[in-house]
């Protein structure tokens, strides 16, 4: 199966302030695919990914959506292009209730649709049960299920997860990952997401890149994958 | 029937305070409370809704559409504002202080030196009315009519409208909204541009009644930053109740121990909520709810 | 003896009843770990023995000291420490700022530097000594906070979920630290949702569940729980 | 040796991560601003030296408000209610003991006790209240504004303590300036060279003493806080003991502020704690960059500077100018001009070995 | 070869809350010079001007008057319109003892050789126009009054004065300085039902009064001090507003007089755009005229030579309000007091114009220049120690 690139990053440089924390990142992305990137602390993951939404400017390089380049954009233009974000640490709208964090996720896809705020409610039940409270008052893995689901509100056709397990229950770790999946097969959406816990990458990640100092270093296709030890040794490059 | 007559005239005179200090205020609670600037140059926008409503006064359009027209004027006037200084303070939100009280000295000044030191009034329209031994001024109760409708507005729109939603994500986490498609830029402008057209809006409905002055903003801005700090960070739960108090505060006093009573009384209730409730009205009712 | 007991906890959070009722105790050199589902209190229940919350009723006791009603710095200055969840840093200041922040209650002002840089190493924060903590990755910013809590010699140490977004050999290593500092005489209490952590260095292990006590034992036997598979660990874990 | 040792350790404390400029090239530097300082009534007029008592006068002021803005956080809005508390109080106590024995010595003293003592009253209710970020601005400008207004309305003979009247809104006027009690004959310290040397020896004892308070583990304590509180209290720090503090010193500096100026031009007024008065140190510190001792100190003194010239110069423009200025200023060097400027500068002689996003 | 000028200072608020009462004194003054100089000067010297906008700021005053006295070195100094601003420059006027002219209207009581005050006194003002009311409309009187020196100074000789001619205090109520709003204050005067009412309102926030009473139809007769004659409110706002208001100036621009008419002309020739021409601004004007004849019979700026001058007694002008005298003992102006009615449509006339009143109370009171300067300002409940 060789469906279309749906994300593709040619010489990525960017980082802040002048101090470069990328340097020239190479990756690509298919429609429907679930890739996961790790790296150990500091080397540029979260980067990455705020690169990818336009969150940080890229100073070389290019990053394109569906092979248009999209550097010139801003955040809310590629997010309105079907790009989703759910950042590391949450950041939930913390004085707004649940229900209208919920809301402002709508803003990406432009088209509100019933059924998705029943099923985010029957992925995330406790949502439902709060969904009066102030979203700075939730515990921070409701936090982060807030988030997860905030950004699902809007249809996208591209997901970028920060880090989506930390801080939840394992059995909710379990859960997402096979939501996400569930979803990547019935919606299609194509996930790429940047994680730590190897069973939350080994029961999603079709493929996964490796990280280290800005750099991709390693690529881990699906047979490598299904070794734990594997992607243990890969996770401390 | 004396009674009712001075029960009604401690109503017109706790209205007539209310009025004042909402429609002073809710420009104010709009850019503070929604967006954490703290805008000195608030006064110069209500200046701005005064002079442009009373020239369009003299130039024959009827006093409403004048009154529109300066509110007008003032929200483009902040939306251009934003674009170009306060938007990139918002990480700053102290800086704001400095660069509003900048644009405040610029607009008070400049004022002085095309228009001149004062613009002829245009009167009060209406005429009086009379209960039992006084005479009232019937404008008055138009103000405090504005007033409430004001307040059913905004409330209309930060609750009922998508917008109301967005802005509020906006200023408290903007990347992450940006992040999730919001025009943030756009969002921004507005909610200035709103916040600024509704100090026009006061400054045109009280042009008629005041003295116009380039300093005239002066005169609403320490009633609207009480006001604003009584009800804490929430326009809706916090600015109406804060100002119905105050009204009702500064009539009491104001009418028992004259006008300084009424205004120390005013500014010691500040201290006195604050201390009682650090957060204000709003953050104490959203605390009791939450 | 114990070194932390609660007697009948209790938090209302307007009608959410979110601690019930928890008698808790936790003995002196223990490394004891609390989990349980997201929202079950685990934070709250931290934030009740630091006096971040007053208690809606019950009693905090540490030493057997009763410090219900304490202010948050004096409980600190009696030996507890924290890592919160969200990590809590001087953003503006440098790393080597905020490591001694912590120190200088303690340490002599000669012994000041050398000590910064011995902590700092030992976080592999050292390139990083000059930089704005502000500026620092989400997991470098979580080695920082630990540093901090552990740089004020705390005789109980509180630290909610360390590891999060830590790879698994830092998590490891993280653990080994913490063994280290209890071999020193630290009592510790986690709060964990990486169970190979919570199995590293566990003594006992406390479930809680919709603020109240739920299990507890060693890891072996709350793994083997089925109540506790059903509502947190899921399948995995339940081998 | 111990003493000696003890003497040494308080000294490093003049230099810290708190505070810009070390080494020999700063100190160099300072020791050639004292002197130029010191050297500058030998060459400049009767009007310049007095003039510029007149702005060091109002420094004390601003280095207060870096000190609790800059390095504590908090936004007090109301450094001239200190400043007025202290003018009244001086005036007050001078008017009524006279200026014989040095007993305007003792009033300075007793006005900046008295303005502390206000301080600490009104920062009890207020940190111990947990008033934090923009509220404790505007309460604190509440405060200053009712004593404005207060004291606007006691022109009525009631209104005297002692022989000192009040005199309302016109201010008070006719206490003695300050006098040094003198074998010869007492000093007094008209806007002159005598008063310009005492102002300046003051100026540079504050300001070195500052340096030593916000590089000493005070220091470190406050800017902690300003950071997050939350984290600084569970290190074991009493938070709110430590705003307090700090609110108490750098309101005290605003009553010594009060209490020169008042001497300088015989002359208190309750326009002194208005809106206006009150957005003044404000903005003196913001555009020097309130980050910093130093860079508030030569702000604060280049703004003063700066705006008196443009009055003088700048006819009926000079407010418009003065007003795009403070905009352009928070636009373009965000962290102070003189905190920029020296940014830009180090950057220039950094050039070899750039270490961007460390904090020098 | 030129002769070395005489240098003026001039310090008034241009900006700020006062400009609108103040940018024409310094127009006065500026025309006088004009004049003066076309006409060759003092004994030749030509005059210079030092102006400084102190933007109606205090501290500006005592920074420019340091600077025009030492800097500057001028002459003599024209500063101050706000009572505050006199306050807070006169102590630098008597440290480097130098010689300014208040040309304002104020509350009275400044007894200082350093100072020269042409601006009207109260008692010139109330002496006036007090009776005149009584008698015309009745003996209850209510005051408003601005909540400072000046408002209750004012207010206490409206007492005294109306208590002297019989009357009876219906009410006295004094407004902070920048309120603008008076629905309160309008209701209780309703209630006291005075037959005249003393507006004592300064500032241009508080002038607001005048539309709110208006639109609350009360109509009750206005007397003032202070309002027409400086902040020409009747030119402000729209009429009916002010109508029935009777206030005593030394000179408004409708004085109907050749010597004002001639005044009024040749002003506007040089300044076409000065909305108005208020009392300080005329007070400005004739204070430039009369430094110049001091000096002119003192044949020096020496501030004691002047005053030996001053000490004769006949320092008169021949000003646009009529003929002005400085008064040696105080150094006080003499003054044409006119009572301004303001009509239906805001136009005015002068019922009754009373020439030569004198600044009578201070010199009354105890102070005398010529013999002792306290430097010190009183008030009639607070009045000098008669000299020993
Ligand atoms: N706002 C910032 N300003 C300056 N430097 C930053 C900033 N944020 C991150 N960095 C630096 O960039 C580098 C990469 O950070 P990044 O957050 O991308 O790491 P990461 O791979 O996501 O790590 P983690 O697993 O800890 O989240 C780090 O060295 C960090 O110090
Ligand atoms: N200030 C508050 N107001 C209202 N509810 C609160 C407040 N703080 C916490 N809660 C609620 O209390 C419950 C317990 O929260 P807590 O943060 O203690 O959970 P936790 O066990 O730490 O969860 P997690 O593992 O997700 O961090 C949650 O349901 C949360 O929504
Ligand atoms: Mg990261
Ligand atoms: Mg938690």
């Amino acid at each position: 199966m060789r469906s279309e690139v749906i994300l593709e990053t040619i010489g990525l440089w960017s980082g802040y302030g002048g101090k470069p924390v990328l340097q020239g990142v190479d990756l690509t992305v298919r429609e429907g695919e679930i890739v996961a990137i790790i790296g150990r602390n500091g080397v540029g993951k979260s980067t990455l990914i705020k690169s990818l939404i336009g969150l940080l400017p890229s100073d070389k390089g290019s990053v394109l959506f569906r092979t248009k380049p999209i550097d010139a954009l801003a955040a809310y233009l590629r997010a309105r292009l079907g790009i989703g974000y759910v950042p590391q640490g949450r950041d939930v709208f913390p004085r707004m209730s649940v229900l209208e964090n919920i809301a402002v996720g709508e803003a990406i896809g432009g088209t509100v649709s019933k059924d998705m705020l029943t099923a985010i409610f029957h992925f995330f039940p406790i949502l439902l049960e709060r969904k009066n409270q102030l979203a700075g008052t939730l515990s921070g893995g409701q936090q982060q299920q807030l988030a997860i689901g905030r950004v699902l509100m809007g249809a996208p056709s591209l997901v970028l997860l920060d880090e989506p397990s930390e801080g939840i229950q394992p059995n909710i770790v379990q859960d997402i990952a096979r939501i996400m999946v569930e979803l990547n097969r019935t919606t299609g959406v194509t996930i790429v997401f940047v994680e730590q816990n190897i069973d939350m990458i080994r029961a999603m990640a079709q493929r996964c890149y490796v990280m280290d100092k800005g750099r991709v270093v390693a690529e881990l296709t699906k047979e490598m994958l299904q070794d734990r030890e594997t992607v243990r040794r890969y996770l401390s490059v | 029937m004396d009674v009712l007559y001075s029960a009604f005239s401690l109503l017109y005179q706790s209205g007539d305070a209310f009025a004042f200090l909402v429609l002073s205020a809710c420009g104010l609670a709009v850019i503070f409370g929604m967006m954490g600037v703290i805008n000195l140059a608030h006064g110069e926008f209500i200046l701005c809704g005064a002079y442009v409503s009373t020239s369009a006064t003299h130039m024959g359009l009827p006093l409403p559409l004048a009154i529109a027209l300066g509110a007008g004027v003032a929200g483009l006037i902040g939306m251009l504002l934003e674009r170009l200084i306060v938007r990139h303070l918002y990480s700053r939100p102290l800086d704001t202080i400095v660069a509003t009280w900048g644009i405040s000295m610029i607009v008070t000044q400049g004022t002085l030196i095309v228009l001149g030191s004062t613009m002829q009034g245009t009167g009060t329209p209406f005429g009086s009315f009379v209960v039992g031994n006084y005479s009232y001024s019937v404008y008055r109760i138009v103000l405090m009519g504005m007033a409430l409708a004001t307040l059913a507005a905004l409330w209309l729109v930060f609750t009922r409208t998508r917008f109301g939603v967005l802005a509020r994500a906006t200023i408290q986490v903007p990347h992450i909204a940006q992040a999730l498609g919001v025009n943030t830029g756009l969002i921004y402008s507005l909610t200035f541009g709103l916040g600024a057209a509704l100090a026009g809006l006061a400054g045109g409905l009280y042009a008629p009644t005041m003295t116009l002055v380039p300093t005239m903003g002066s005169a609403f801005i320490v009633e609207a930053f009480v006001t604003v700090v009584i009800g804490g960070a929430d326009i809706f739960l916090g600015t109406a109740p804060a100002a119905a108090i105050l009204g009702v505060v500064k009539a009491a006093l104001t009418s028992w121990q004259g006008q300084l009573a009424g205004q120390i009384g005013m500014l010691l209730a500040v201290i006195v909520v604050i201390r009682i409730l650090p957060r204000g009205i709003s953050g104490w009712i959203l605390k009791e709810r939450a | 003896m114990p070194i932390l007991e609660t007697r009948s906890l209790n938090k209302w959070f307007g009608g959410l009843h979110v601690t019930g009722g928890v008698d808790f105790a936790l003995e002196t050199g223990e490394m004891h770990c609390l989990i349980g589902p997201n929202g079950a209190g685990k934070s709250t229940f931290f934030r009740l023995i630091l006096g971040e919350h007053l208690p809606t009723s019950g009693q905090i006791l540490y030493n057997s000291h009763d410090i219900t009603l304490a202010k948050s710095y004096e409980r600190i200055r009696r030996g507890i420490s924290v890592k919160f969840q969200v990590p809590g840093i001087f953003k503006a200041l440098s790393v080597g700022q905020n490591i001694q922040i912590a120190l200088q209650h303690h340490v002599a002002p000669a012994e000041l530097d050398h000590e910064i840089d011995l902590l700092l190493s030992f976080l592999n924060l050292k390139p990083a000594a000059r930089q704005l903590a502000g500026n620092l990755s989400h997991g470098q910013k979580q080695w920082l906070e630990i540093g901090m809590a552990v740089g004020l010699k705390p005789k109980l140490l509180l630290l909610d979920e360390p590891t999060a977004g830590m790879t698994p050999d830092e998590t490891f290593a993280t653990g080994e630290m913490l063994q280290a500092l209890n071999r020193e005489g630290v009592t510790v209490l986690a709060v964990e949702h990486d169970m190979a952590f919570v199995r590293q260095i566990a003594h006992r292990v406390t479930v809680l569940h919709l603020g109240k006590i739920f299990a507890q034992g060693t890891i072996d036997e709350i793994v083997a729980n089925e109540q506790v598979a059903a509502i947190y660990l899921g399948e995995a874990h339940a081998q | 040796m111990a003493l000696l040792s003890r003497i040494t350790s308080i000294l490093t404390l003049l230099e810290g991560p708190q505070t810009l400029g070390r080494g020999r090239r700063f100190w160099s530097g300072f020791a050639l601003v004292v002197a130029a300082a010191s050297a500058y009534p030998l060459f400049a007029d009767g009007y310049d030296v007095g003039n510029n008592v007149y702005f060091f006068n109002w420094t004390f002021m601003a280095l207060g408000l870096c000190l609790i803005w800059g390095y504590g956080g908090s936004l007090s809005f109301g450094q001239t209610a200190f400043f007025g508390i202290a003018g009244y109080a001086y005036g007050v106590l001078t008017i009524n003991l006279g200026d014989a024995y040095g007993l305007t010595l003792f009033a300075l003293v007793a006005a900046v006790l008295i303005s502390a003592v206000c301080a600490a009253i009104l920062g009890y209710f207020l940190f111990f209240g947990r008033i934090s970020g923009v509220f404790l601005g505007i309460v604190t400008l509440s405060v200053t504004l009712v004593m404005e207004r207060f004291i606007s309305q006691t022109a009525g003979p009631e209104w005297h303590i002692g022989t000192a009247r009040l005199n309302g809104f016109n201010g008070m006027g006719a206490m003695p300036s300050l006098t040094i009690p003198w074998p010869g004959g007492p000093i007094v310290l008209f806007p002159d060279v005598a008063l310009y040397y005492v102002t300046l020896v003051l100026l540079i004892l504050v300001y070195l003493g500052l340096r030593m308070l916000v590089n000493s583990r005070f220091g470190n304590v406050i800017v902690a806080i300003r950071e997050n509180p939350q984290r600084a209290e569970m290190l074991g720090y009493d938070v709110r003991k430590y705003q307090l503090g700090t609110f108490i010193i750098g309101s005290s500096l605003a009553g010594l502020s009060g209490v020169l100026y008042t001497s300088w031009g015989n002359y208190i007024t309750p326009a002194s704690m208005g809106m206006t008065a009150a957005s003044l140190p404000i903005v003196w510190v913001a555009v020097g960059g309130r980050s910093d001792l130093t860079t508030t100190l030569f702000g604060s003194f280049l703004v003063l500077i700066g705006f008196q010239a443009l009055t003088i110069y700048g006819s009926q423009y000079a407010l418009v100018v003065m007003g795009a200025l403070l905009v352009l200023t928070v636009l373009v060097a965000p962290s102070g001009i003189v905190a920029s400027a020296v940014l830009l500068v180090s950057k220039r002689w950094m050039r070899k070995k750039p270490q961007s996003g460390e904090v020098s | 070869q030129e002769k070395t000028p005489i240098k003026l200072g001039v310090l008034e608020d241009q900006s700020g809350d006062f400009a609108v009462a103040t940018i024409g004194k310094v127009h006065g003054i500026q025309l006088a010079t004009a004049e003066i100089n076309a006409a060759g000067g003092i004994d030749g010297r030509p005059l210079e001007l030092v102006v400084y906008d102190t933007q109606s700021d205090n501290t500006r005053y005592q920074e420019f008057m340091r600077r025009v006295l030492q800097r500057d070195k001028v002459d003599a100094v024209f500063a101050g319109f706000s009572s505050a601003s006199r306050e807070a420059y006169r102590p630098i006027v008597n440290q480097f003892d130098g010689f300014a002219f208040y040309n304002n209207q104020y509350e009275g009581g400044v007894c200082d050789a350093n100072m020269v005050v042409t601006g009207a006194v109260p008692e010139q003002q109330f002496s006036t126009l007090i009776p005149y009311m009584i008698e015309k409309y009745g003996k209850k009187v209510y005051t408003i009054a601005a909540d400072y020196n000046f408002g209750q100074i004012s207010a206490e000789w409206v007492r005294n004065i109306v208590k002297e001619h019989g009357g009876e205090m219906v009410g006295e109520e004094f407004i902070p300085l920048g309120v603008s709003q008076f629905s309160q204050t309008i209701q209780n005067i309703q209630t006291a039902k005075p037959d005249v009412l003393v507006t004592l309102l300064v500032g241009t926030a508080q002038a607001s009064y005048y539309e709110q009473a208006g639109a609350a139809n009360l109509k009750v007769p206005m007397a003032s001090s202070v309002n027409v004659g400086q902040g020409y409110e009747h030119k402000r706002f729209k009429a009916p507003s002010l109508a029935n208001m009777y206030a005593t100036v030394n000179y408004i621009e409708e004085v109907d007089t050749p010597a004002s008419k001639a005044f009024v002309e040749k002003w506007h020739k040089k300044f076409p755009n000065e909305p108005y021409i208020n009392q300080e601004a005329e007070n400005s004007y004739s204070a430039v005229y009369l430094y110049k004849q001091m000096v002119e019979r003192a044949k020096s700026t020496k501030r004691d030579d002047i005053r030996k001058v001053i000490a004769q007694g006949d320092v008169c002008f021949d000003a646009p309000e009529g003929k002005v005298c400085i008064d040696p003992k105080s150094q006080h102006m003499s003054h044409t007091i006119y009572l301004a009615h303001v009509g239906e449509d805001h136009t005015i006339d002068f019922p009754k114009v009373w020439k030569d009143v004198k600044p009578y109370w201070l010199g009354d009171a105890g102070c005398d220049l010529t013999k002792s300067d306290p430097s010190a300002q009183y008030t009639p409940s607070n009045p000098p120690v008669a000299t020993k």
